[in-house]
Protein backbone atom coordinates (compact mmCIF):
# COMPACT_ATOMS: atom_id res chain seq x y z
CA UNK A 1 0.00 0.00 0.00
CA UNK A 2 1.22 3.02 -0.89
CA UNK A 3 -0.14 6.97 -0.44
CA UNK A 4 1.97 9.74 -1.76
CA UNK A 5 1.23 13.32 -1.94
CA UNK A 6 3.43 15.40 -4.91
CA UNK A 7 3.85 19.13 -5.66
CA UNK A 8 5.17 18.28 -9.46
CA UNK A 9 3.45 16.51 -12.65
CA UNK A 10 3.37 13.01 -12.65
CA UNK A 11 2.31 10.08 -15.42
CA UNK A 12 -0.42 7.99 -14.03
CA UNK A 13 0.11 4.90 -16.01
CA UNK A 14 3.74 5.32 -14.95
CA UNK A 15 3.30 5.22 -11.73
CA UNK A 16 1.06 2.14 -11.99
CA UNK A 17 4.03 0.40 -13.49
CA UNK A 18 6.85 1.09 -11.48
CA UNK A 19 5.13 0.43 -7.96
CA UNK A 20 3.25 -3.01 -9.63
CA UNK A 21 6.86 -4.07 -10.86
CA UNK A 22 8.38 -3.71 -7.49
CA UNK A 23 5.41 -5.79 -6.17
CA UNK A 24 6.38 -8.96 -6.35
CA UNK A 25 4.32 -10.33 -4.13
CA UNK A 26 1.47 -9.28 -6.69
CA UNK A 27 2.92 -11.48 -9.52
CA UNK A 28 0.59 -14.13 -10.72
CA UNK A 29 -1.66 -13.12 -7.56
CA UNK A 30 -4.21 -10.50 -8.84
CA UNK A 31 -7.32 -10.84 -11.21
CA UNK A 32 -8.10 -7.76 -11.74
CA UNK A 33 -6.97 -3.90 -12.00
CA UNK A 34 -9.11 -1.24 -11.40
CA UNK A 35 -7.47 2.51 -11.90
CA UNK A 36 -8.80 6.09 -12.03
CA UNK A 37 -7.30 8.90 -12.94
CA UNK A 38 -8.35 12.62 -12.50
CA UNK A 39 -7.79 14.93 -14.64
CA UNK A 40 -7.45 18.70 -15.16
CA UNK A 41 -10.07 20.23 -17.45
CA UNK A 42 -9.76 23.04 -19.17
CA UNK A 43 -13.34 23.84 -18.42
CA UNK A 44 -15.43 24.17 -15.99
CA UNK A 45 -19.14 25.18 -15.22
CA UNK A 46 -18.76 26.73 -18.74
CA UNK A 47 -15.89 28.61 -18.04
CA UNK A 48 -12.46 28.06 -19.70
CA UNK A 49 -9.95 27.15 -17.05
CA UNK A 50 -5.75 28.35 -17.74
CA UNK A 51 -4.74 27.05 -14.55
CA UNK A 52 -5.33 25.55 -11.56
CA UNK A 53 -3.88 25.82 -7.86
CA UNK A 54 -4.80 22.85 -5.38
CA UNK A 55 -4.19 23.60 -1.59
CA UNK A 56 -4.30 20.81 0.82
CA UNK A 57 -3.69 20.26 5.19
CA UNK A 58 -0.83 18.36 4.47
CA UNK A 59 -0.78 15.90 7.85
CA UNK A 60 -4.90 15.97 8.24
CA UNK A 61 -4.94 14.89 4.17
CA UNK A 62 -2.02 12.02 5.04
CA UNK A 63 -3.76 11.00 7.88
CA UNK A 64 -7.14 10.61 5.85
CA UNK A 65 -6.20 8.99 2.99
CA UNK A 66 -4.16 6.42 4.85
CA UNK A 67 -7.44 5.49 7.34
CA UNK A 68 -9.52 6.06 3.78
CA UNK A 69 -7.35 3.10 1.90
CA UNK A 70 -7.41 1.04 5.67
CA UNK A 71 -10.75 1.23 5.21
CA UNK A 72 -11.39 0.06 1.96
CA UNK A 73 -9.18 -3.29 2.94
CA UNK A 74 -11.40 -3.91 5.78
CA UNK A 75 -14.54 -4.05 3.70
CA UNK A 76 -12.69 -5.93 0.53
CA UNK A 77 -9.98 -8.76 -0.12
CA UNK A 78 -7.50 -6.34 -1.78
CA UNK A 79 -4.34 -7.19 -2.61
CA UNK A 80 -2.70 -4.12 -3.14
CA UNK A 81 -3.46 0.45 -3.34
CA UNK A 82 -1.58 2.92 -4.73
CA UNK A 83 -2.76 6.30 -4.35
CA UNK A 84 -1.09 9.48 -6.14
CA UNK A 85 -2.30 12.92 -5.22
CA UNK A 86 -0.97 16.08 -6.79
CA UNK A 87 -1.03 19.73 -4.90
CA UNK A 88 0.14 22.76 -5.70
CA UNK A 89 0.28 24.56 -9.33
CA UNK A 90 -1.82 22.51 -11.96
CA UNK A 91 -2.14 23.15 -15.75
CA UNK A 92 -4.83 21.54 -17.71
CA UNK A 93 -4.43 18.00 -18.91
CA UNK A 94 -2.48 17.48 -15.83
CA UNK A 95 -3.63 14.72 -13.58
CA UNK A 96 -4.65 15.40 -10.37
CA UNK A 97 -4.75 12.02 -8.54
CA UNK A 98 -4.78 7.98 -9.22
CA UNK A 99 -6.32 5.85 -7.47
CA UNK A 100 -4.84 1.87 -8.77
CA UNK A 101 -6.38 -1.23 -6.71
CA UNK A 102 -5.11 -5.15 -7.33
CA UNK A 103 -7.87 -7.64 -6.26
CA UNK A 104 -8.05 -11.36 -7.35
CA UNK A 105 -11.55 -10.34 -8.37
CA UNK A 106 -13.35 -7.78 -10.49
CA UNK A 107 -15.85 -6.66 -8.59
CA UNK A 108 -13.96 -6.31 -5.32
CA UNK A 109 -11.03 -4.21 -7.43
CA UNK A 110 -14.07 -2.08 -8.51
CA UNK A 111 -15.89 -1.35 -5.37
CA UNK A 112 -12.53 -0.17 -3.36
CA UNK A 113 -11.37 1.85 -6.04
CA UNK A 114 -14.58 3.60 -6.03
CA UNK A 115 -14.45 4.01 -2.32
CA UNK A 116 -11.16 5.21 -2.04
CA UNK A 117 -11.82 8.07 -4.73
CA UNK A 118 -15.82 8.99 -3.17
CA UNK A 119 -14.59 9.07 -0.11
CA UNK A 120 -10.93 10.79 -0.88
CA UNK A 121 -13.27 13.57 -2.52
CA UNK A 122 -15.45 14.22 0.23
CA UNK A 123 -13.01 14.09 3.72
CA UNK A 124 -9.33 14.91 2.28
CA UNK A 125 -8.80 18.48 2.80
CA UNK A 126 -7.90 19.99 -0.26
CA UNK A 127 -9.57 22.69 -1.82
CA UNK A 128 -9.23 23.80 -5.80
CA UNK A 129 -8.92 27.69 -6.79
CA UNK A 130 -9.56 27.77 -10.49
CA UNK A 131 -7.87 30.71 -13.20
CA UNK A 132 -10.31 31.53 -15.36
CA UNK A 133 -10.98 34.32 -17.95
CA UNK A 134 -11.84 36.98 -15.18
CA UNK A 135 -8.92 36.05 -12.17
CA UNK A 136 -9.49 32.96 -10.32
CA UNK A 137 -12.00 31.40 -8.10
CA UNK A 138 -12.56 28.81 -5.54
CA UNK A 139 -14.28 25.67 -6.51
CA UNK A 140 -17.27 24.95 -4.66
CA UNK A 141 -18.50 21.65 -3.50
CA UNK A 142 -21.31 21.98 -5.96
CA UNK A 143 -19.19 22.95 -9.09
CA UNK B 1 0.17 26.86 27.25
CA UNK B 2 -1.38 27.21 23.68
CA UNK B 3 -3.28 26.67 21.10
CA UNK B 4 -2.10 26.37 16.94
CA UNK B 5 -4.45 27.43 14.77
CA UNK B 6 -4.74 27.15 10.87
CA UNK B 7 -6.30 28.43 8.15
CA UNK B 8 -7.07 27.58 4.86
CA UNK B 9 -8.42 28.31 1.22
CA UNK B 10 -10.78 30.63 1.54
CA UNK B 11 -11.02 30.97 5.13
CA UNK B 12 -6.90 32.05 5.00
CA UNK B 13 -7.73 34.53 2.43
CA UNK B 14 -10.80 36.31 4.43
CA UNK B 15 -8.44 36.45 7.49
CA UNK B 16 -5.16 37.46 5.71
CA UNK B 17 -3.36 34.68 7.33
CA UNK B 18 -2.68 31.01 7.25
CA UNK B 19 -1.49 29.98 10.91
CA UNK B 20 -2.11 31.84 14.50
CA UNK B 21 -0.98 30.37 18.15
CA UNK B 22 -2.98 31.82 20.72
CA UNK B 23 -2.80 31.31 24.76
CA UNK B 24 -5.21 28.60 26.02
CA UNK B 25 -6.24 30.63 28.85
CA UNK B 26 -10.01 31.05 28.89
CA UNK B 27 -10.62 28.58 25.51
CA UNK B 28 -13.20 25.86 26.13
CA UNK B 29 -14.17 25.20 22.23
CA UNK B 30 -13.74 25.35 18.80
CA UNK B 31 -15.86 28.50 18.72
CA UNK B 32 -13.70 30.03 21.56
CA UNK B 33 -10.46 29.57 19.52
CA UNK B 34 -12.23 31.08 16.40
CA UNK B 35 -13.23 34.16 18.21
CA UNK B 36 -9.95 35.11 19.67
CA UNK B 37 -8.13 34.36 16.53
CA UNK B 38 -10.17 35.10 13.71
CA UNK B 39 -11.97 38.44 15.06
CA UNK B 40 -14.93 38.10 12.76
CA UNK B 41 -18.32 35.86 12.71
CA UNK B 42 -17.76 32.71 11.39
CA UNK B 43 -19.04 32.20 7.85
CA UNK B 44 -21.56 29.91 6.85
CA UNK B 45 -20.17 26.39 6.00
CA UNK B 46 -17.56 26.67 7.93
CA UNK B 47 -15.62 22.94 8.96
CA UNK B 48 -13.12 22.46 11.78
CA UNK B 49 -10.82 20.09 12.48
CA UNK B 50 -8.86 19.21 15.96
CA UNK B 51 -5.41 17.48 15.68
CA UNK B 52 -6.34 16.93 12.02
CA UNK B 53 -9.86 14.88 12.77
CA UNK B 54 -13.18 16.59 11.88
CA UNK B 55 -14.65 18.94 14.73
CA UNK B 56 -17.96 20.46 15.45
CA UNK B 57 -17.98 24.31 16.76
CA UNK B 58 -18.92 22.74 20.17
CA UNK B 59 -15.91 20.16 20.43
CA UNK B 60 -13.74 20.80 23.76
CA UNK B 61 -10.00 21.95 23.31
CA UNK B 62 -6.90 21.77 25.32
CA UNK B 63 -3.29 22.86 25.80
CA UNK B 64 -1.43 21.89 22.56
CA UNK B 65 -4.21 20.75 20.29
CA UNK B 66 -3.53 22.07 16.75
CA UNK B 67 -7.20 23.47 15.56
CA UNK B 68 -7.77 24.17 12.08
CA UNK B 69 -10.41 26.04 10.04
CA UNK B 70 -11.46 25.57 6.47
CA UNK B 71 -14.21 25.75 4.07
CA UNK B 72 -16.04 22.77 2.54
CA UNK B 73 -13.50 20.55 0.82
CA UNK B 74 -13.01 20.57 -3.11
CA UNK B 75 -10.48 17.99 -3.62
CA UNK B 76 -10.39 14.30 -6.12
CA UNK B 77 -12.59 15.30 -8.99
CA UNK B 78 -15.64 15.71 -10.75
CA UNK C 1 -13.53 4.13 -30.02
CA UNK C 2 -10.85 1.48 -30.83
CA UNK C 3 -11.59 -2.51 -30.18
CA UNK C 4 -8.55 -4.43 -30.53
CA UNK C 5 -8.09 -8.52 -30.57
CA UNK C 6 -4.33 -9.26 -30.30
CA UNK C 7 -2.40 -12.92 -30.03
CA UNK C 8 0.19 -11.76 -28.81
CA UNK C 9 1.16 -10.10 -25.12
CA UNK C 10 0.24 -6.45 -24.64
CA UNK C 11 1.20 -3.92 -22.18
CA UNK C 12 -1.92 -2.42 -20.81
CA UNK C 13 -0.58 0.44 -19.47
CA UNK C 14 1.45 1.05 -22.51
CA UNK C 15 -1.71 0.75 -24.69
CA UNK C 16 -3.81 3.24 -22.66
CA UNK C 17 -0.88 5.95 -23.00
CA UNK C 18 -0.46 5.55 -26.55
CA UNK C 19 -4.48 5.63 -27.46
CA UNK C 20 -4.45 8.55 -25.40
CA UNK C 21 -1.76 10.82 -26.65
CA UNK C 22 -3.29 9.62 -30.37
CA UNK C 23 -6.53 11.02 -29.47
CA UNK C 24 -6.00 15.38 -29.49
CA UNK C 25 -9.88 15.63 -28.78
CA UNK C 26 -9.57 14.17 -25.30
CA UNK C 27 -7.17 16.91 -24.71
CA UNK C 28 -8.41 18.89 -21.35
CA UNK C 29 -11.66 17.74 -22.44
CA UNK C 30 -11.94 14.71 -19.95
CA UNK C 31 -11.86 14.63 -15.97
CA UNK C 32 -12.21 11.07 -15.30
CA UNK C 33 -10.37 7.75 -16.77
CA UNK C 34 -11.38 4.60 -15.36
CA UNK C 35 -9.58 1.62 -16.78
CA UNK C 36 -10.01 -2.16 -15.80
CA UNK C 37 -7.23 -4.67 -16.05
CA UNK C 38 -7.56 -8.94 -16.34
CA UNK C 39 -4.46 -10.93 -15.95
CA UNK C 40 -4.25 -14.34 -15.79
CA UNK C 41 -3.19 -15.34 -12.19
CA UNK C 42 -1.06 -18.64 -11.56
CA UNK C 43 -4.19 -19.94 -9.39
CA UNK C 44 -7.89 -21.00 -9.68
CA UNK C 45 -10.20 -23.07 -8.09
CA UNK C 46 -6.89 -24.44 -5.48
CA UNK C 47 -4.79 -25.19 -8.61
CA UNK C 48 -1.99 -23.81 -9.72
CA UNK C 49 -2.06 -22.50 -13.11
CA UNK C 50 0.82 -22.99 -15.92
CA UNK C 51 -0.69 -21.65 -18.85
CA UNK C 52 -3.73 -20.33 -20.30
CA UNK C 53 -5.55 -20.95 -24.19
CA UNK C 54 -8.28 -18.47 -24.59
CA UNK C 55 -9.95 -19.41 -27.78
CA UNK C 56 -12.91 -17.08 -29.41
CA UNK C 57 -14.78 -16.90 -32.44
CA UNK C 58 -13.09 -13.51 -33.61
CA UNK C 59 -15.86 -12.34 -36.26
CA UNK C 60 -18.61 -12.84 -33.31
CA UNK C 61 -16.54 -11.32 -30.78
CA UNK C 62 -15.65 -8.40 -32.91
CA UNK C 63 -19.55 -7.40 -33.25
CA UNK C 64 -20.41 -8.07 -30.27
CA UNK C 65 -17.66 -6.09 -28.69
CA UNK C 66 -18.44 -3.36 -30.56
CA UNK C 67 -22.35 -3.36 -29.80
CA UNK C 68 -21.03 -3.45 -26.24
CA UNK C 69 -18.92 -0.55 -26.44
CA UNK C 70 -22.03 1.22 -28.37
CA UNK C 71 -24.71 0.51 -26.13
CA UNK C 72 -22.39 1.87 -23.01
CA UNK C 73 -21.65 5.40 -25.18
CA UNK C 74 -25.07 5.55 -25.58
CA UNK C 75 -26.26 5.12 -21.73
CA UNK C 76 -23.53 7.66 -20.48
CA UNK C 77 -22.06 10.43 -22.33
CA UNK C 78 -18.14 9.09 -22.78
CA UNK C 79 -15.64 10.85 -24.47
CA UNK C 80 -13.53 7.84 -25.53
CA UNK C 81 -13.56 4.12 -25.17
CA UNK C 82 -10.69 1.38 -25.64
CA UNK C 83 -10.95 -2.07 -25.32
CA UNK C 84 -7.86 -4.68 -25.61
CA UNK C 85 -8.58 -8.32 -25.74
CA UNK C 86 -6.23 -11.53 -25.81
CA UNK C 87 -6.47 -14.45 -27.32
CA UNK C 88 -4.14 -17.65 -27.96
CA UNK C 89 -2.10 -18.86 -25.48
CA UNK C 90 -1.09 -16.87 -22.61
CA UNK C 91 1.05 -17.50 -19.54
CA UNK C 92 0.61 -16.69 -15.48
CA UNK C 93 0.72 -12.37 -15.26
CA UNK C 94 -0.04 -11.92 -18.63
CA UNK C 95 -2.67 -8.92 -19.45
CA UNK C 96 -6.26 -10.80 -21.21
CA UNK C 97 -8.22 -7.65 -21.37
CA UNK C 98 -8.36 -3.96 -21.10
CA UNK C 99 -10.84 -1.32 -20.61
CA UNK C 100 -9.95 2.26 -20.56
CA UNK C 101 -13.36 4.80 -20.79
CA UNK C 102 -12.75 8.50 -20.67
CA UNK C 103 -15.49 10.88 -19.53
CA UNK C 104 -16.01 14.51 -18.32
CA UNK C 105 -17.25 13.06 -14.54
CA UNK C 106 -16.43 10.25 -12.47
CA UNK C 107 -19.56 8.29 -12.02
CA UNK C 108 -20.06 8.33 -16.09
CA UNK C 109 -16.23 6.66 -16.46
CA UNK C 110 -17.02 4.13 -13.67
CA UNK C 111 -19.88 2.78 -15.00
CA UNK C 112 -19.43 2.86 -18.49
CA UNK C 113 -16.17 0.84 -17.79
CA UNK C 114 -17.81 -1.77 -15.26
CA UNK C 115 -21.04 -1.85 -18.17
CA UNK C 116 -18.22 -3.12 -20.79
CA UNK C 117 -16.03 -5.44 -18.92
CA UNK C 118 -19.62 -7.21 -16.95
CA UNK C 119 -20.98 -7.19 -20.39
CA UNK C 120 -17.91 -8.75 -22.49
CA UNK C 121 -17.86 -11.44 -19.90
CA UNK C 122 -21.31 -12.62 -20.43
CA UNK C 123 -21.51 -12.07 -24.20
CA UNK C 124 -18.35 -11.90 -25.82
CA UNK C 125 -17.45 -15.94 -27.43
CA UNK C 126 -14.31 -16.32 -25.36
CA UNK C 127 -12.70 -19.70 -23.60
CA UNK C 128 -10.73 -20.43 -21.16
CA UNK C 129 -8.69 -23.61 -21.26
CA UNK C 130 -6.09 -24.18 -18.31
CA UNK C 131 -3.26 -25.73 -18.13
CA UNK C 132 -2.83 -27.40 -14.53
CA UNK C 133 -0.48 -29.89 -12.69
CA UNK C 134 -2.86 -33.12 -14.06
CA UNK C 135 -3.55 -31.67 -17.35
CA UNK C 136 -5.86 -29.10 -19.31
CA UNK C 137 -9.25 -28.46 -17.99
CA UNK C 138 -12.03 -25.91 -19.77
CA UNK C 139 -12.95 -23.84 -17.59
CA UNK C 140 -16.70 -23.24 -17.04
CA UNK C 141 -18.91 -19.97 -16.32
CA UNK C 142 -19.14 -20.66 -12.56
CA UNK C 143 -15.13 -21.27 -12.00
CA UNK D 1 -27.49 -24.19 -51.35
CA UNK D 2 -25.41 -24.77 -48.45
CA UNK D 3 -24.90 -23.81 -44.49
CA UNK D 4 -21.43 -23.33 -43.10
CA UNK D 5 -21.20 -24.84 -39.50
CA UNK D 6 -18.74 -23.81 -36.67
CA UNK D 7 -18.02 -25.70 -33.58
CA UNK D 8 -16.40 -24.11 -30.48
CA UNK D 9 -14.16 -25.30 -27.49
CA UNK D 10 -15.08 -28.12 -25.78
CA UNK D 11 -17.54 -29.25 -28.42
CA UNK D 12 -14.97 -28.31 -31.05
CA UNK D 13 -12.90 -31.10 -28.95
CA UNK D 14 -15.74 -33.63 -28.30
CA UNK D 15 -16.97 -34.00 -32.03
CA UNK D 16 -13.48 -33.63 -33.34
CA UNK D 17 -13.94 -30.90 -36.08
CA UNK D 18 -13.88 -27.21 -36.08
CA UNK D 19 -16.23 -26.94 -38.90
CA UNK D 20 -18.43 -28.07 -41.26
CA UNK D 21 -20.65 -27.46 -44.78
CA UNK D 22 -23.57 -28.56 -44.72
CA UNK D 23 -26.46 -29.18 -47.51
CA UNK D 24 -29.80 -26.80 -46.58
CA UNK D 25 -32.00 -28.93 -47.80
CA UNK D 26 -34.37 -30.95 -45.22
CA UNK D 27 -32.90 -27.84 -42.46
CA UNK D 28 -35.30 -25.88 -41.04
CA UNK D 29 -33.68 -25.10 -37.77
CA UNK D 30 -30.86 -24.96 -35.57
CA UNK D 31 -31.40 -27.86 -34.18
CA UNK D 32 -31.53 -29.48 -37.58
CA UNK D 33 -27.85 -28.13 -38.13
CA UNK D 34 -26.97 -29.88 -34.84
CA UNK D 35 -28.61 -33.07 -35.53
CA UNK D 36 -26.97 -33.65 -39.29
CA UNK D 37 -23.63 -32.23 -38.48
CA UNK D 38 -22.70 -33.94 -35.05
CA UNK D 39 -25.07 -37.11 -34.79
CA UNK D 40 -24.82 -37.32 -30.93
CA UNK D 41 -27.43 -36.06 -28.56
CA UNK D 42 -26.69 -32.14 -28.11
CA UNK D 43 -24.92 -31.66 -24.61
CA UNK D 44 -26.55 -29.59 -21.61
CA UNK D 45 -26.33 -25.94 -21.95
CA UNK D 46 -25.25 -25.94 -25.56
CA UNK D 47 -25.34 -22.36 -26.97
CA UNK D 48 -26.23 -21.69 -30.97
CA UNK D 49 -25.50 -18.86 -33.06
CA UNK D 50 -26.78 -17.66 -36.48
CA UNK D 51 -24.92 -15.25 -38.20
CA UNK D 52 -22.76 -14.40 -35.07
CA UNK D 53 -25.55 -13.89 -33.03
CA UNK D 54 -27.27 -15.53 -30.03
CA UNK D 55 -29.65 -17.81 -31.55
CA UNK D 56 -31.77 -20.45 -29.79
CA UNK D 57 -32.39 -24.48 -31.04
CA UNK D 58 -35.61 -23.54 -32.85
CA UNK D 59 -34.65 -20.41 -34.39
CA UNK D 60 -35.08 -20.89 -38.21
CA UNK D 61 -31.92 -21.20 -40.55
CA UNK D 62 -31.56 -20.57 -44.52
CA UNK D 63 -29.22 -21.22 -47.31
CA UNK D 64 -25.76 -18.81 -46.50
CA UNK D 65 -25.83 -18.66 -42.58
CA UNK D 66 -23.07 -19.45 -40.47
CA UNK D 67 -24.50 -21.39 -37.54
CA UNK D 68 -21.81 -22.00 -34.14
CA UNK D 69 -22.71 -23.90 -31.75
CA UNK D 70 -20.50 -23.73 -28.38
CA UNK D 71 -20.55 -24.20 -24.33
CA UNK D 72 -21.37 -21.19 -22.46
CA UNK D 73 -18.53 -18.41 -22.64
CA UNK D 74 -16.01 -17.97 -20.31
CA UNK D 75 -14.31 -14.99 -21.71
CA UNK D 76 -13.12 -11.27 -19.60
CA UNK D 77 -11.74 -12.26 -16.11
CA UNK D 78 -13.13 -13.29 -12.82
Amino acid sequence: MKIQLLATAFDPWQEVVRYQSGQPHLEGKFGATTVFVGTLRDFNQGEAVRAMTLEHYAPMTEKHLERIVYEASSRWPIADVLVVHRYGELSPNDPIVLVAVWSAHRDDAFQACRYVIDELKTRAPFWKQETVGAGKRWVTPEG
Amino acid sequence: MSITVKFFASIRMKLGKSHDTIDCKGIATVTDVWERSARISPPAHLLAAVNQEYASLGQAVRDGDEVAFFPPVTGGQE
